[in-house]
């Protein structure tokens, strides 16, 4: 049983004192503009997800604290997490540092669209 | 030809002045206070305990703690009885009733034993070569016969009396183990101030101190571990348990200690004192003092009743006062089990030693010798022999050995009624790998030790591989004191200890005759594995330690391979020519012995298995003879059957009591939602299917939600309070589910909305007053408002006092009738039910449950999601497509309803459906079919979702999805039913009753 | 017609005898649900002009002046405890105070039950339900947080050492207190860490 | 041709001591090229070869395997065995693998113990009364024999059973599969394996796939920890796995891996011939031969590689059984382990060509692969040969996620056991 830390109120707790959300950063294209979303986008947002054996990133909730939504960095062997940060937020660099494959693929490509912005 | 075997005096642990008796397979058996029913059993001359798993051969004691794998008894009557329990472990009180196992129809006489006389036949994974033909015997005649034979003892009988519980509790160390390496890192640890909470599964500390030789500053080990336990009893830091055994190590350092409160005492049961209790423990640090467990030798006959560990043969003497028999032979390949020797010759016990070594020059070997012990180096145990049925040992045969050598060269007899063996010991590190610890191979031991874990744990003492008394307490105190958190180094005292010189590994005594011709020599005891099969399971391919695990069940028995395990991989290995490290382990898993499932479920069973939520109106219903049903977590009331009516009767006198008078239901279920801010409007249109910025402040509006697949998830009516302030109706069951949704969309996609919501189901009473008298019921009730049709027509909403009560009442109806649905707080929704009831009573107003409510619904067509919806449903199948905007740019599902499947064509749509026969009521979930065949298959082209017979209309009607069903008005199609009768229906729209919805608006 | 007729949600029901701990419903509570952001200056103003003292912004941790008294349930959520009459005017008055302020303030006084538990040995007891650590120092008087209790969702007040503040949504408040009154068995009273006897 | 297994040679080797009886099956080497290869050696991979070497004569393949043939979630389920689920195409599939097993042991003359003891799906709320009242008339019009029994029924099959009408949750009615029931997991894979390698199908153990070589959208090879194997056909059946085999052809999956969990008590006598499932409360029962009650529940909500589950999991599970069975409160668990399942979108299998030509994929069992071991093999395999979904596959192709065509089994209220 796993003990997480939510990241807004600092509660730390028991796994069933909080809500396992799911793969973190996942876009959701419609929200700019479901027209021009085609099929295959749809697809990957709502059914490809990244699933690796390492670490990886996910979305939990303080269920039974501030009720707060937030994200995690965890190996998925060892279950040692790596971060706790804010739903809106990046993981810190040192843990995006040891992302492998699609992961680090992604925050490669993220960093550099926000470096563009 | 038994005779009792307890000596005349000695036994730390029995009190001699307090006579206990209890039963064994009936026969009256005398112990003392102390005593385990292994101890007390054996002491009254019984060698025999159980038989084995598949040749049901006789079996006796082998260890003398939780590794006992031989001696497994049921224990307690009817519904108190317990099977397989270890009888080293089950202390022994007056009137307790034990009996052997898997034996009939007795212990001494059982008939399973021809298994044995018939073994050749059965080797290692038999039953995959044979019971194939015929096909159905598998089935009907050899597996019945497999699964008698099989199973152990017997399962309770009726419910449990017994209560269980479990508690949470959070330490910054963990001591698992009370032997000496045990109490000494929880001194030092709680030395420094940490919260200490130390186990031990046996109902003293001290572990194995007692059996064995050596002495701490001087205090024998009895004494110091004693003082020890004392001291920790005492302090203000430290939570001792004993009987408690750690179960499992998980995740993050979460650990499971089952505790036996009290099994040893049935008065403490009639106390109510909870029987086990499971600690949940989550522990900063945790120390693993686990000790070692003794391991046999492999050697022919090595399971008859009298072989034990030679560990077990003096702690018999030692602690219980009791003699394995009255001469023996010690057979070993290591100095530790010449204290056994020593230990059974000062008790009086005729001794030998076998010692496979060449040589045994060790101080205790040495002391043996010089207290006139024999002692035959070079020699192995070829041949046990014993009485018919391998009931008692009548002598052994030693011959001699050298290190590799297979076959058996000179031999000679030698008188002994019990051998005590011990081929080593191997660090008890099962806990270390439950939650994936490494572990390496160590020469010396012969055995695996602890090698790298990523959770806060660490083995010390002879679980960590060190045997050597300073070693043990030097190692206990630093890491005790290290992972304190503080970290001051106690103190170690010094240790004095005979030095031992190494063992030599002997995985395979030779015997008279070829091993793999008939002698047995057992590896894992319980479920008859020898290493005839091992071989076996080798040279047919099945070379993964994991298959030959699984090929021969080696290590799979109750016992999970505790005393097996290193002997079979040495087994294994000489086989197939791999080390031992090459061949690898199975994997540890929990639990570490077995523990009740009692205890796992805790309190949480009867009415504490899962809450049930209770309206405030819920002992009224109760009152009022309402026959309930299960919503989510809520109880509903179903219906009021009056004397003498049927359910179906009462839900008809209910439903007509609506279209007729008016009737009143207890809504309060329905989920409420506040939703607040100056996006709420925006915030609502992303969220449901339909508009609702520009919904009218007061109004109300019935909106759909999706998921983001484009499936209905929830449906309800929300009002407008205020330009920026709304309250949405749930269904019942999504009232957490839909707040949750809401907040998790706020929280992580809009995160720019300035926008509150707050759930407030439970904040309020709320009934559905449903019935062209509704109007006049509230009238009576003396509201503050204006109920004419035009101040409050059809969906809107006014807040105000009905009487004393405030409420807001929405007019609002799933019935078709004009209805109010009023809400109260509460803690006063009793009260106010109970003045509705009354001020109707004069217009015919009566209670009515859920199922009138879904039939009126359905009567008027309108949906249920749930029910007319199956989560692969959109609103346009359900015909709702009025309510997806074209206008909004976005709205959660929207862009998955482009998806080709979901606009395809063919889809299933609803559509009412009128049988031929107005009697037929089509059974819920009835499928159509495209053509009646005489028998399967038939294509399928939809399904009944409500079918009810409807009392306003005097027939049956029915809603279904149907693949084209809309373009299908007019058409009669079949419903094949069980039994061969056809049902034909013809398709009509869903609005049965009032199309033009007249009654809503009076 | 009739005049209200109020019923708590544990009406008619008292603790059974042989518990090790005292267990009792808290009637006639008040309760307001505010929201609001704390990095707005007008709220957090606002609201303390009503109440008199600032809103806790420290996590799990309560306030009290007079007979009014604010938990701390989000960074964004309070809740604030008073008589139920007490309740009544405070909504009227915070309503009008915040006007205009992105806020959401609700009378939720009917939607949970209280519970309180008392007595040496109540937090054994409750540990039997929950995985927090009740034996840490946090839990002391002016903590408060919400929990997973047993197999439902609860709110926890420390009023003082041994006495606790258990709130859980009516629905609920039946399997709770059945809950209580399994896990407080007098038989089964623990007391963790502290000296212990040594067993015979 | 090996020698056949049976109660006679079983007696002829008794005779010399069991010295005679030969491998089960080879250890070989890998060739350096195959005309297939498939990934994983469980019970889908191992009966995916066995079906394309008899009934597409393809022999000259090969099954790698990272660890031990079999090891995965082959040898970790609770091996039940049914094909009473709601939609047509599991329907399909599952009855296909249903019927297969009914003479399985003598097809592959290994006796996998198919025991048809029934399955009982009990309905213990009126919704799931209701599903299951569907799903009994969809199956009987797809040919199932399967059908709604009486809470009095119940308790004749299930003397344990909890028939109190006032619990928790009360006993409505179940849903019946007589013909469900469990087999021995070990020896399906097993016997697939000693009959495919009977049939000159390399199995090669520890070899581990590191990587998939491609040229212009093709396979043409493996790269192994044994080294690089040719072929023109890579069949990818590698479970929870599968996600990290088909990054290295660059295909990205829906799937997410979880830790189902599973758990037996101490053997005791039969108390249990039939396998119950408890959907409302997620929990599953049934007795093994050796006598042990064997158990199974939900998933964990989150990703795990681990094998080793949450205990809360289980606890749940635990704490439902013991109110439907109330006997097994003083039976003692003996072992729990857990398995790395792989999850879909909908729950439902995935069965299919791939992007890259010559890759093929067979995963997304999730929680209920045993069942249909031998129907996946054998449409796989067709598939494969044929380089085009079997008509019984093709409704679980990768295409159905964004068509939106999904195969939902929860809406029937079951869970996938």
């Amino acid at each position: 049983m796993l003990v997480v830390k939510c990241p807004v109120c600092g509660a730390e707790g028991d796994e069933t004192d909080f809500h396992a959300g799911g793969q973190a950063h996942v876009r959701r294209p419609a929200t700019t503009d479901p027209a021009h979303v085609t099929d295959e986008e749809q697809r990957d947002y709502l059914f490809i997800r990244i699933n690796p054996k390492g670490l990886h990133f996910e979305r939990w909730r303080c269920d039974r604290g501030c009720g707060k939504w937030f994200h995690a960095a965890r190996d998925t062997v060892t279950m040692e997490f790596k971060a706790f940060y804010g739903i809106t937020e990046l993981p810190p660099m040192d843990v995006i540092a040891q992302a492998k494959g699609q992961w680090a693929e992604y925050f490669e490509h993220r960093l550099k669209s926000e470096h563009k912005a | 030809m038994s005779k009792p075997y307890r000596l005349g005096s000695g036994g730390r642990l029995v009190d001699r002045t307090k006579k206990v008796s209890f039963t064994f397979d009936g026969k009256s058996v005398s112990g003392f206070q102390g005593d385990t029913v292994a101890s007390a059993v054996l002491a009254s001359g019984q060698r025999v305990f159980g038989r084995s798993f598949k040749y049901h051969r006789p079996r006796g004691l082998v260890g003398l703690g939780s590794e006992e794998m031989n001696a497994l008894v049921g224990v307690g009557l009817g519904a108190r009885h317990e099977p397989n329990l270890r009888a080293t472990q089950v202390e022994i009180f007056n009137g307790m009733a034990a009996v052997s196992q898997n034996r009939w129809p007795s212990l001494n006489w059982d008939v399973g034993a021809i298994n044995n006389q018939l073994s050749r036949f059965f080797p290692g994974g038999f039953y995959y070569k044979t019971f194939m033909w015929p096909q159905s015997f598998w089935k009907h005649v050899y597996e019945p016969f497999i699964r008698r034979a099989a199973g152990l003892g017997k399962a309770p009988e009726g419910r449990d009396p017994d209560s269980y519980e479990q508690i949470h509790v959070h330490c910054d160390v963990l001591v698992i183990g009370g032997g000496i390496a045990g109490l000494a890192a929880a001194e030092a640890a709680a030395a420094n101030g940490a919260k200490v909470v130390i186990a031990d599964e046996n109902p003293q500390l001290g572990g194995l101190a007692d059996i064995s030789g050596g002495a701490i500053d001087s205090q024998s080990l009895v004494d110091w571990t004693a003082a020890k336990g004392a001291k920790l009893y005492a302090a203000e830091n430290v939570h001792v348990l004993n009987r408690t055994t750690v179960v499992g190590h998980w995740h993050h350092n979460f650990v499971m200690l089952f505790e036996r409160v009290a099994d040893h005492d049935p008065a403490l049961l009639s106390q109510g004192v909870p029987r086990h209790r499971l600690w949940k423990v989550r522990a900063h640090q945790v120390i693993l003092a686990t000790g070692s467990i003794e391991r046999p030798i492999a050697f022919a006959n090595n399971d008859r009743p009298g072989v034990m560990l030679a560990s077990a043969a003096r702690g018999m003497v030692e602690r219980y006062g009791v003699a394995p028999g009255s001469n023996g032979v010690v057979f070993t390949n290591n100095d530790d089990a010449y204290q056994t020797a020593i230990v059974l010759k000062h008790a009086g016990v005729g001794v030998r030693v076998a010692d496979s070594r060449a040589r045994a020059e060790g101080a205790l070997p040495s002391k043996a010798r010089e207290m006139g012990i024999p002692v035959d180096t070079g020699s192995v145990i070829s041949a046990v022999n014993t009485t018919w049925g391998g009931l008692n040992i009548t002598g052994v045969k030693i011959a001699s050995y050298r290190k590799g050598q297979g076959r058996v060269i000179k031999e000679t007899k030698a008188e002994a009624d019990f051998v005590a063996m011990s081929g080593g010991w191997n660090p008890a590190l099962h806990l270390w790998c439950h939650n994936g610890g490494k572990i390496r191979f160590d020469d010396a031991l012969q055995a695996f030790r602890p090698d790298k874990h990523h959770d806060h744990i660490t083995a010390i003492g002879a679980a960590n591989g060190h045997f050597g008394l300073h070693q043990i307490l030097e190692e206990a105190y630093h890491a005790g004191s290290k992972l304190s958190g503080h970290g001051n180094l106690h103190p170690v005292p010094t240790a004095q200890q005979a030095e031992e010189r190494p063992l030599e590994p002997i995985w395979f005594a030779p015997a008279t005759g070829k091993y793999n011709e008939g002698n047995k020599h057992f590896i894992d005891y319980q479920n008859d594995v020898t290493a005839a099969d091992l071989e076996l399971a080798q040279r047919e391919g099945y070379e993964s330690v994991e298959h030959t695990k699984r090929y021969t069940t080696f290590g799979m028995a109750t016992d999970q391979g505790k005393t097996s395990n290193i002997n079979g991989l040495g087994v294994i290995s000489e086989a197939s020519g791999k080390t031992i490290p090459e061949v690898g382990i199975t994997t540890f898993r929990p639990p570490y012995t077995p523990f009740s499932f009692g205890s796992v479920a805790g309190v949480l069973t009867k009415d504490l298995f899962l809450p049930i939520r209770r309206t405030a109106i819920y002992q009224w219903h109760v009152d009022h003879g309402a026959v309930f049903e299960p919503v989510g977590q809520w109880r509903r009331a179903y219906t009021y059957p009056k004397a003498g009516e049927t359910n179906h009767q009462s839900i008809d006198r209910e439903i007509l009591g609506v279209r007729n008078k008016v009737g009143l239901l207890d809504a309060s279920t329905l989920g409420k939602i506040e939703i607040k801010g100056p996006d709420a409007a925006e915030f609502l249109d992303r969220m449901y299917t339909n508009m609702f910025s520009t919904l009218k402040i007061g109004k109300c509006r019935y909106g759909l939600m999706m998921n983001e697949l484009g499936f209905l998830t929830d449906d309800g009516v929300t009002v407008r309070l205020s330009d920026d302030h709304f309250l949405m109706h749930t269904t019942s069951g999504g009232a957490d589910r839909i707040s949750a949704w809401l907040e998790e969309w706020l929280q992580t996609e809009w995160t720019h909305y300035k926008v509150f919501v707050t759930n407030v189901t439970e904040n309020w009473s709320q009934f559905a007053i449903a019935g062209p008298r509704a109007r006049d019921v509230l009238k009576k009730l003396d509201p503050s408002f204006d109920l004419s049709n035009e101040a409050l027509p059809h969906m809107s909403f006014v807040e105000g006092k009905l009487g004393a009560y405030p409420v807001r009442v929405y007019r609002i109806s799933f019935s078709g009738e004009l209805s109010y649905e009023v809400a109260t707080p509460s803690s006063y929704g009793l009260g106010l039910w109970k003045d509705i009831v009354a001020a109707g009573a004069e217009f015919g107003l009566e209670p009515y449950g859920t199922e009138a409510l879904h039939v009126l619904r359905a009567e008027k067509g309108y949906i249920v999601v749930g029910d007319e919806t199956d989560g692969t449903t959109t609103p346009i199948d359900v015909g709702l497509e009025g309510l997806v905007s074209k206008k909004k740019a976005d709205f959660l599902g929207k862009r998955s309803l482009e998806q080709s499947f979901l606009k395809g064509p063919n889809r299933k749509q609803l559509v009412g459906l009128l049988t031929e026969d107005p009697n037929d009521v089509l059974p819920d979930g009835a499928y159509a079919v495209r053509h009646v065949k005489d028998k399967p298959p038939m294509e399928m082209i939809g399904q009944v979702t409500s079918s009810y017979r409807s009392p306003t209309l005097g027939r049956s009607i029915a809603m279904a999805l149907i693949e084209n069903g809309r373009n299908r008005m007019g058409e009669t199609i079949s419903f094949p039913l069980p039994g061969g009768k056809v049902v034909r229906a013809k398709i009509t729209d869903t609005v049965f009753y009032d199309k033009e919805g007249a009654k809503l608006n009076v | 017609m009739s005049e209200l007729s109020y019923q708590s949600p544990l009406a008619g029901i008292t603790a059974p005898s042989g518990l090790s701990i005292s267990i009792r419903e808290i009637t006639e509570r008040g309760m307001i649900d505010l929201r609001g952001l704390t990095s707005d200056a007008a709220f957090m103003s606002a609201v303390k002009g009503v109440l008199g003292m600032d809103l806790p912004t420290r996590p799990r941790t309560s306030v009290s002046w007079g007979d009014v008294k604010v938990l701390w349930l989000s960074i964004d959520q309070w809740l604030i405890l008073s008589s139920r009459s007490k309740a009544h005017e405070l909504l009227a008055i915070l309503r009008d105070a915040l006007k205009g302020i992105h806020s959401l303030v609700v009378d939720v006084s009917d939607m949970r039950a209280v519970i309180r538990i008392e007595g040496e040995g109540c937090r054994e007891v409750l540990m039997k339900g929950t995985s927090l650590d009740l034996l840490d120092k946090e839990y002391v008087q002016g903590c408060c947080r919400r929990m997973r209790y047993a197999e439902i969702a609860a709110l926890l007040d420390v009023v003082e050492d041994n006495v606790f503040d258990i709130y859980v949504f009516r629905s609920y408040t039946h399997y709770t207190w059945n809950f209580l009154c399994a896990t407080a068995k007098a038989p089964a009273k623990l007391k963790l860490f502290g000296a212990q006897e040594v067993p015979a | 041709m090996k020698p056949r297994y049976s109660v006679f040679s079983l007696a002829r080797n008794a005779m010399n001591y069991h010295k005679d009886w030969e491998r089960a099956w080879r250890s070989p080497a890998p060739k350096e090229e195959y005309d297939a290869v498939i990934v994983g050696a469980g019970g889908h991979g191992l009966a995916t070869a066995y079906y394309l070497a008899k009934n597409h004569k393809m022999t000259n393949i090969a099954v790698v395997e990272k660890g031990w043939l079999g090891g995965g979630n082959t040898g970790r389920n609770t091996t039940i065995i049914r094909s009473n689920y709601l939609q047509d195409p599991s329907i399909a599939i599952y009855e296909l693998a249903r019927s297969l097993y009914e003479d399985l042991s003598q097809d592959l003359n290994y006796n996998v113990m198919f025991s048809p003891r029934g399955v009982l799906m009990l309905c213990q709320t009126q919704h799931e009364f209701r599903a299951f009242q569907r799903t009994a008339h969809a199956n009987r019009l797809a040919g199932l024999d399967c059908r709604m029994v009486t809470p009095q029924e119940v308790k004749e099959i299930v003397p344990i059973i909890n028939d109190d009408p006032n619990c928790r949750y009360p006993i409505l009615g179940a849903y019946y599969q007589p013909r469900g029931g469990t087999g021995r997991h070990d020896a399906v894979a097993w016997g697939y394996a000693r009959g495919a390698d009977a049939m000159g199908v390399d199995i090669i153990q520890n070899c581990e796939v590191t990587g998939i070589e491609r040229d212009g959208g093709k396979v043409v090879g493996l790269e192994t920890t044994r080294g690089v194997i040719k072929t023109k056909k890579i069949g990818v059946v590698t479970a929870g796995h599968v996600s990290t085999i088909m990054d290295m052809a660059g295909v990205r999956m829906p799937i997410e891996s979880q830790c189902l969990q599973a758990l037996v008590s101490e053997p005791i006598k039969p108390v249990i011939d039939c396998v119950v499932m408890a959907n409302t409360v997620h929990g599953y029962m049934s007795q093994s031969d050796k006598g042990e009650l064997v158990i199974g529940g939900g998933t964990d909500p989150y990703k795990n590689y681990s094998q080793r589950g949450s205990f809360p999991a289980l606890e749940h599970t635990v704490a439902a059984l013991v109110e439907t069975f109330p006997i097994i409160s003083r039976l003692r668990m003996l072992r729990l382990w857990g398995g790395i399942v792989d999850m879909t979108g909908d729950r439902s299998p995935i069965i299919s060509k791939t992007p890259v030509e010559g890759l093929y994929v067979n995963c997304g069992w999730g929680t209920g692969g045993f069942k249909a071991i031998p129907g996946s093999g054998w449409v796989f395999a067709d598939t494969i040969a044929n380089d085009r979904p079997h008509p019984i596959a093709e409704p679980f192709g990768l295409n159905r996620f964004q068509e939106g065509r999904l195969i939902d089994e929860s809406v029937a209220a079951a869970v996938a056991h």
